[in-house]
């Protein structure tokens, strides 16, 4: 091997330069911007997470799943994974082997950013080695592999099904600028190298080309045109980078380390959530994830859209978007790059005006008297709507023989969640203060909550000294295990949706299903735990209207009758009360369907269940 | 075979239905109105609650196909007389009809608005009815209508109003109140539309669909006060008083326009033929049939039935099977 | 001016042509279900805050809708925006937003 | 407006008003305010027209200011009344009239309490005979004094020495008529013309040359309501209501008012004193206030008679603007001569509105 060219350049080498200086300028300008927008102890924070051999591993582990393996598309969809995963690795490869080559053969010119890239053209084969032909074959084999990845990615904007996508992301302009520009890039590559495989040698990929085509390769005028056309795809591809969804690719390297030094958002569009944005790669997983999906309407408003709004600064849209969400967090659980578009919204919400300030001064003079007693059973303002969770939870209190009061018999102080969610939080703090006040003085030791929504708020915004915050699906499962709440079991084939707060939000999945397996049969979802779909009633939204919430709703339900179940139970007010009115098979509630395991059951499925099942 | 005669009496929607049924089924019904045309109040509306059907189309499927029935328009009663075989029904034109089975389905009347002094009908020039409403949404000429921008539907005029001598509701004027809100509200799209009412008391189906779009769609505002007085001011403007119920605040508007929604009377010839052939009626002066459930269209009379809204308030579509089921109970009667 | 130990009293008559709606138009326009309440007061007498304050959406509602609502406008800061009255609202008004809209739109004069 | 319409109700309702021999009742509170006017009524009637009207010094307050304040019981007031009808029976009349619309509004009351519950009557009848061994025949015609003189407007017309006209434009006056609440709006029947259009002062003004003026406040009441006034707690209560009616009525810039009760020419008239103390603002043209006179006051000056024995200089308003535009000749410097040669007290003017 040796250089064709004395000077080693030639002007198509340009654009891809240009391209490499503004790629990198942006970069490094994005990452000081970022950098500086954080806290002092949060840059604190990061730069001592980044020397912490530990933390320092995680950090390069992710890398290499994340950036290079998307390992967690490969989870997802293997087919998706590869197409991700070759295009990225491929890519990387290729870029490493040319380096490598360079420093092997032309040491001194390791120095020149275009050298490695456009190899090939500067070089010439004078000998044949072993050595050169390894990297011949290799060089080819990893463009076959970005170039089959290319392939599957053009069939995708076709058909995304077959990659168990049911809608992708509407691409922007720029974007599609960088797809074109970046599906052009390897073709070109593989066309260019062809024409310079007859002198600086080429494998199984590009020598056929060479011969196939001799007359036309070997003709020197066209030899540039072809290398011209390649730097070009490169060229655009990265100048577009900074402005479309490709962004991702330097972003998830700074990202990585700021989420592992865990760093919390608190600015929508600075910091932590900057770079957030940036790494989102626009894939839309989170639109088909999203519960609004249910309606063609609402597809504009998912995630995917809001960042793009974001960093349009598009102030109107980002808080139409951000108030009409349901908070149910479903798309953070999919999202490739754990995009905390939860907290991202609430940073949203925080900020947004409001003339009228609330202030529940008024609770000052509220002293409720409260028998003292070792559990306390704060039902929340939903239950009152739905008197049979109290009831049931009643029921089963008694019948484990506990000593308990309920906090909120005649309604009491809600618990603050809804106003949180609202991005009211400041004003949500006599509320909190109220209670927090209630409950200590009651001298209990147990706070019972049957409401997901109280429960997630009594576990996130309030320190309660010396008390257990339980749900109702912990405590009476702990209560089944200690042996001190005996229920039978029936028949019944149980379908349990994971309610948005108390699964996503507190992490809570096995409990309400170890006790709803003692009393009956569980009927899985078709999407459950973490996958579980809202049920459209949330407080989360704030501007979905009744009308707009029935196809969620009803697109929710028929998750929960995949394995045809008898009862739909869930374990929060607010999706009993949405449920009800859609679903064409009862709906319980947790404690109600544990109430069920109170009665002596017969030998035999009742008639009535047998029809249902027939059906 | 040529069957029996039957006479029924008033030519409204009611006894076009119950003569062509007849027919249908073979007799030969005599209908005798009193008016030029035959119609009733249907002639005079523009478009029907709850789906917007328009008047004119009905009536024209009504009279589309009177073969077979003698008809008489411009006709006066003189005198029925009950023999064995039936009634003699003898006319102002010098005719007279014997029939085994006698029909009435002499409808109803509009409330005469100028009874409710303190609004102003027919005093102040800005104040019209439902009926005349209807007539400017068939012809939209009225000079009383200049393109208002405030408009008043004042419901219960004459209805469930001791002071105005009838207690019971008309039932159709809500809907027809919040029909008319919506369209005048297409017509003048600039105007704001207000909706005075004790009760809505519109029931049926769809009409919940009618309300919910005449408040969403059209913004008709709904005050839930009845309007006390009505005046003029120096402009010509009307001043209408209310109280808003819901707020407890007495309140004041001036208006471009305000709609009286007058309910529904025995009409005038039912106390004559209630007298005539001894038919009871009630307090509110409507006919009272045999059994109000399970005979209403059957008197204690032998040979006399009643039909259509001379037994009560009715919308057009309850009347027409009335009269459908009337046509039964004449036909097993007479056979 | 003579202190006859007496004066004249302000009419508790509502001029409605005379008052001021728009800030209802601007909530029509940010919840466009705000024409859809028919008073039932299934809201207040749902409402969690309701037990300890004269909180009354209806009455919020239908005096914004007048122009007319500065002296109702104070009960509305003891909303907790708990979210029953959107449970019972029978009209499916999502009176969430509209609470939010209003304080979004009006604000209490000092 | 419609002219036809409110004729229509007009002729719906008419009262039958029998022609002579009457028993007339004074109002307790006229004789005070309005010193002049029943006096008028009696030179028109008996003196112009040469009726029988006959007046006995032994009658009393008919009870209604008691009775509306919930001072006395209904069954007292009655008993009241049963002697006034005691009163007229024994002296051989059967026609009752009286000046008062409280006492008139209470008569109507009071006849048709006896008409649906006669055992109230024979229980009124044993309460009278037992107080002062009286009995009495209920009045076959019942009538405002109003009334007789809507009855007459013709005769009075025919009599007349002024119209009602602006004498520089030739226009008619512009008249606001005040009808007392209690003359028609609780048995719209007994009163001329019933109770949403009352007819009985629209009557006398358009016949005498006026045009009365239909403006929104038109039926409110004066303001006066016996407690609202009477309490000092309520009277700013009593004021904003007349203040309600002016504002209403000044758009139309009316040349005079006129009533047909008691209380309300006093309200209209002393409240316009008050609002302009109170607010600056005056009714009338040129810092005047509107002239708010009795229909016996409006009857006389048609018929000629002297503003001064009318008893105008008693009033509030200034009336000497509205005798400009009528015409009426009157002497300034004999304004508050009285009579007998016993001067009146001149008032002290007040500072917000013109007095003359």
């Amino acid at each position: 091997m040796r250089e064709r060219f004395l000077i080693g350049f030639d002007p198509f080498v340009l654009p891809f330069m240009i391209g490499m200086a503004f790629v990198l300028t942006y970069c490094i300008v994005g990452l000081v911007r970022v950098i500086l927008q954080l806290s002092k102890a949060d840059r604190r924070k990061l730069a001592a997470s980044l020397f912490k051999p530990a933390n320092a591993w995680r950090n390069i582990r992710d890398m290499f799943c994340d950036c290079l393996f998307h390992v967690k598309l490969w989870k997802r969809n293997p087919k998706l994974g590869y197409m991700h995963s070759s295009i990225a690795f491929g890519w990387f490869m290729l870029i490493v082997l040319g380096h490598i080559e360079t420093f092997m053969f032309v040491p001194e010119k390791a120095g020149l950013f275009y050298y490695p890239i456009f190899f090939r053209y500067f070089m010439m084969m004078d000998n044949y080695s072993l050595r050169g032909s390894f990297f011949f074959f290799a060089m080819d084999f990893f463009l076959l592999v970005v170039l089959s990845g290319i392939l599957l990615a053009m069939y995708k904007r076709i058909r995304s099904r077959f990659f168990g996508m049911r809608r992708t992301t509407r691409l922007s302009i720029t974007d599609r600028v960088g797809l074109y520009s970046l599906w052009a890039i390897f073709p070109l590559r593989w066309i260019a190298e062809g024409f310079t495989a007859g002198i600086a040698g080429g494998s199984f990929m590009t020598i056929p080309i060479n011969m196939l085509l001799k007359n036309f390769m070997s003709n020197p005028e066209n030899i540039t045109v072809a290398w011209w056309l390649y730097s070009l795809a490169l060229g655009t591809f990265m100048i577009a980078l900074p402005f479309s969804r490709y962004m991702h690719i330097p972003a998830e390297i700074l990202l990585i380390p700021m989420k592992n030094a865990g760093l919390k958002v608190y600015h929508p569009r600075k910091g932590f959530a900057l770079a957030q944005i940036y790494t989102c790669p626009s894939c839309g997983v989170c639109i088909d994830a999203c519960p609004m999906s249910a309606s063609k309407q609402n597809l504009k408003d998912t995630s995917v859209y809001l960042v793009r709004q974001i960093k349009r600064n598009n102030a109107r849209r980002m808080n139409a978007m951000t108030d009409k969400c349901l908070m149910c967090g479903k798309c953070q659980e999919v999202c490739q790059i754990a995009l905390q578009s939860y907290d991202i919204r609430m940073k949203i919400r925080e900020r947004a005006t409001y003339n009228l300030e609330l202030n529940h001064g008024y609770l000052d003079s509220y002293q409720p008297s409260i028998a003292k007693s070792k559990v306390l059973y704060y039902a929340g303002c939903m239950s009152s709507l739905t008197p049979v969770t109290g009831r049931s939870v009643k029921k089963l209190l008694d019948a484990a023989r506990i000593d308990w009061t309920q906090m909120d018999p005649d309604g009491g102080v809600c618990c603050g969640r809804p106003l949180i969610l609202a991005g009211r939080r400041k004003e949500a703090e006599q509320m909190i203060a109220k209670n927090t006040a209630i409950i200590e003085s009651s001298g209990a030791s147990i706070l019972l909550v049957s409401c997901a929504i109280c429960y997630r708020v009594f576990k996130e915004e309030y320190a309660l000294k010396g008390i257990r915050v339980m749900h109702y699906t912990e405590y009476f499962n702990e209560l089944m295990e200690e042996g001190r709440l005996k229920l039978n079991r029936g028949a019944l084939r149980y379908a349990y949706h994971d309610p948005c707060d108390l699964g996503r939000g507190c992490g809570i999945y096995e409990e309400p299903r170890e006790a709803l397996s003692r009393v009956g049969i569980i009927a899985p979802a078709e999407k459950e735990r973490a996958m579980s779909v809202c049920c459209g009633g949330s407080v989360g939204s704030l501007t979905l209207s009744q009308e707009d919430r029935i196809p969620i709703t009803q697109a929710s339900v028929q998750n929960m009758l995949f394995s045809n179940p008898d009862r739909i139970v869930t374990a929060c007010p607010l999706c009993h009360k949405t449920y009800s009115r859609f679903s064409p098979v009862k709906v319980v509630d947790f404690a109600e369907a544990l109430c069920d395991g109170l009665e002596k059951k017969a030998d035999k499925v009742p008639e009535a269940v047998l029809e249902t099942v027939e059906l | 075979m040529a069957k029996d005669n039957v006479v029924v009496i008033g030519g409204g929607p009611c006894g076009i239905e119950v003569s062509r049924n007849l027919r249908d089924m073979g007799y030969t019904p005599i209908l005798l109105e009193q008016q030029p045309e035959l119609g009733g109040h249907l002639r005079k509306w523009d478009r029907l609650f709850p789906e917007g059907v328009e008047a004119r189309k009905v009536l024209k499927e009504l009279t589309s196909d009177l073969k077979g029935v003698k008809w008489f328009t411009e006709v006066n009663i003189e005198s029925i007389q009950k023999s064995r075989k039936g009634y003699t029904v003898n006319v102002d034109t010098g005719m007279s009809f014997e029939t085994k089975a006698l029909v009435l389905t002499t409808g109803f009347k509009l409330f005469p608005a100028e009874n409710k002094q303190e609004y102003g009908y027919n005093i102040y020039e800005r104040v019209i009815t439902n009926a005349d409403l209807e007539q400017f949404f068939k012809t939209k000429k009225d000079s009383r209508i200049q393109n208002p921008k405030t408009i008043g539907f004042v419901h219960c005029v004459g209805s469930r109003d001791e002071k105005a001598c009838n207690r019971q509701c008309s039932k159709v004027c809500c809907a027809t109140a919040v029909k008319q809100a919506s369209e005048i509200k297409e017509l003048f799209p600039d105007a704001t539309v207000y909706c005075f009412y004790m009760d809505l008391r519109l029931f049926g189906r769809s009409y919940e669909d009618m309300y919910l779009n005449a408040q969403r769609k059209y913004g008709v505002r709904f005050i839930r006060g009845r309007v006390s007085e009505v005046s003029e001011d120096i402009d010509g403007k009307l001043y209408v008083k209310a109280e808003d119920t819901l707020l407890g605040k007495p309140m004041k508007i001036k208006m471009d326009l305000l709609v009286l929604m007058t309910g529904i009377l025995p009409g005038d010839s039912t106390r004559p033929f209630a007298e005539m052939l001894k038919v009871p009626t009630g307090e509110d002066g409507f006919f009272t049939p045999k059994d109000t459930i399970l005979e209403p269209c059957v008197t204690k009379e032998s040979g006399l039935f009643v039909a259509g809204a001379c037994t009560g308030p009715k919308t057009i579509p309850e009347t027409i099977s009335e009269a459908r089921a009337t046509a039964i109970q004449v036909h097993k009667y007479l056979s | 001016m003579i202190d006859f130990g007496y004066s004249l009293s302000k009419s508790r008559t509502l001029r409605i042509d005379n008052l001021d709606d728009s800030r209802f138009k601007a909530l029509h326009k940010l919840e466009p279900d705000a024409y859809k309440c028919i008073g039932c007061g299934s809201c207040t007498a749902s409402c969690s805050a309701g037990v300890f304050t004269e909180l009354s959406l209806r009455k919020i509602l239908l005096s914004m809708q007048r122009g007319d609502e500065k002296e109702y406008l104070n009960q509305l800061q003891s909303c907790m925006l708990c979210g029953k009255c959107m449970l019972v609202c029978p009209r499916g008004i999502n009176t969430r937003h509209l609470i939010l809209s209003i304080c979004k739109i009006c604000s209490i004069e000092k | 407006m419609i002219y036809k319409g409110k004729q229509k109700i007009w002729s719906d309702y008419q009262k039958e008003i029998p022609d002579d021999h009457w028993f007339y009742v004074r109002s307790c509170i006229r004789q005070n305010f309005f010193p002049a006017s029943e006096v008028t009524f009696l030179r028109i009637l008996r003196d112009e027209l040469g009726k029988d009207i006959y007046e006995t010094p032994h009658h009393t307050t008919c009870g209604g200011i008691a009775y509306h304040q919930e001072c006395i019981p209904q069954e007292t007031q009655m008993t009241i009344i049963a002697r006034q009808f005691a009163l007229m029976t024994e002296a051989g009349y059967e026609n009752y009239a009286c000046s008062c619309i409280t006492s008139f509004g209470l008569y109507c009351e009071t006849l048709e309490t006896w008409h649906e519950m006669p055992e109230v009557l024979d229980r009124i009848r044993e309460n009278l005979w037992k107080a002062c061994r009286r009995e009495f025949n209920i009045p076959k015609y019942l009538a405002h004094s109003s009334d007789l003189v809507y009855k007459f407007r013709d005769e009075i017309a025919d009599r007349a020495k002024y119209k009602l006209v602006n004498k520089d434009t030739g226009e008619p006056l512009k008249v606001v008529e005040h009808i007392g609440c209690h003359y028609a709006k609780m048995f719209p029947s007994k009163g001329v013309g019933g109770a949403e259009y009352p007819y009985v002062l629209v009557g006398m003004a358009e016949r005498w040359g006026g045009n009365v003026i239909d403006y929104p406040e038109r039926r409110h009441c004066c303001g006066y309501g016996f407690r609202q006034y009477h309490v000092k707690a309520n009277r700013g209560y009593s004021i904003s209501n007349t203040h309600k009616k002016f504002e209403s009525m000044e758009p139309y810039h009316p040349d005079f008012i006129v009533t047909n009760c008691p209380g309300c020419p006093y309200f209209l008239d002393r409240w316009q004193y008050v609002i302009a103390e109170q607010t600056g603002k005056t009714y009338g043209g040129n810092g005047y206030g509107i002239p708010v006179l009795t229909y016996e006051e409006m009857a006389g000056l048609v018929l000629g008679y002297d503003p001064w024995d009318l008893g105008m200089q008693t009033h509030q308003i200034a009336v000497e603007p509205l005798l400009d535009k009528i015409g009426v000749k009157y002497d300034e410097s004999k304004k508050y001569e009285g009579t007998g040669g016993k001067p009146l007290p001149e008032p002290e003017f007040p500072m917000n509105i013109r007095c003359c």
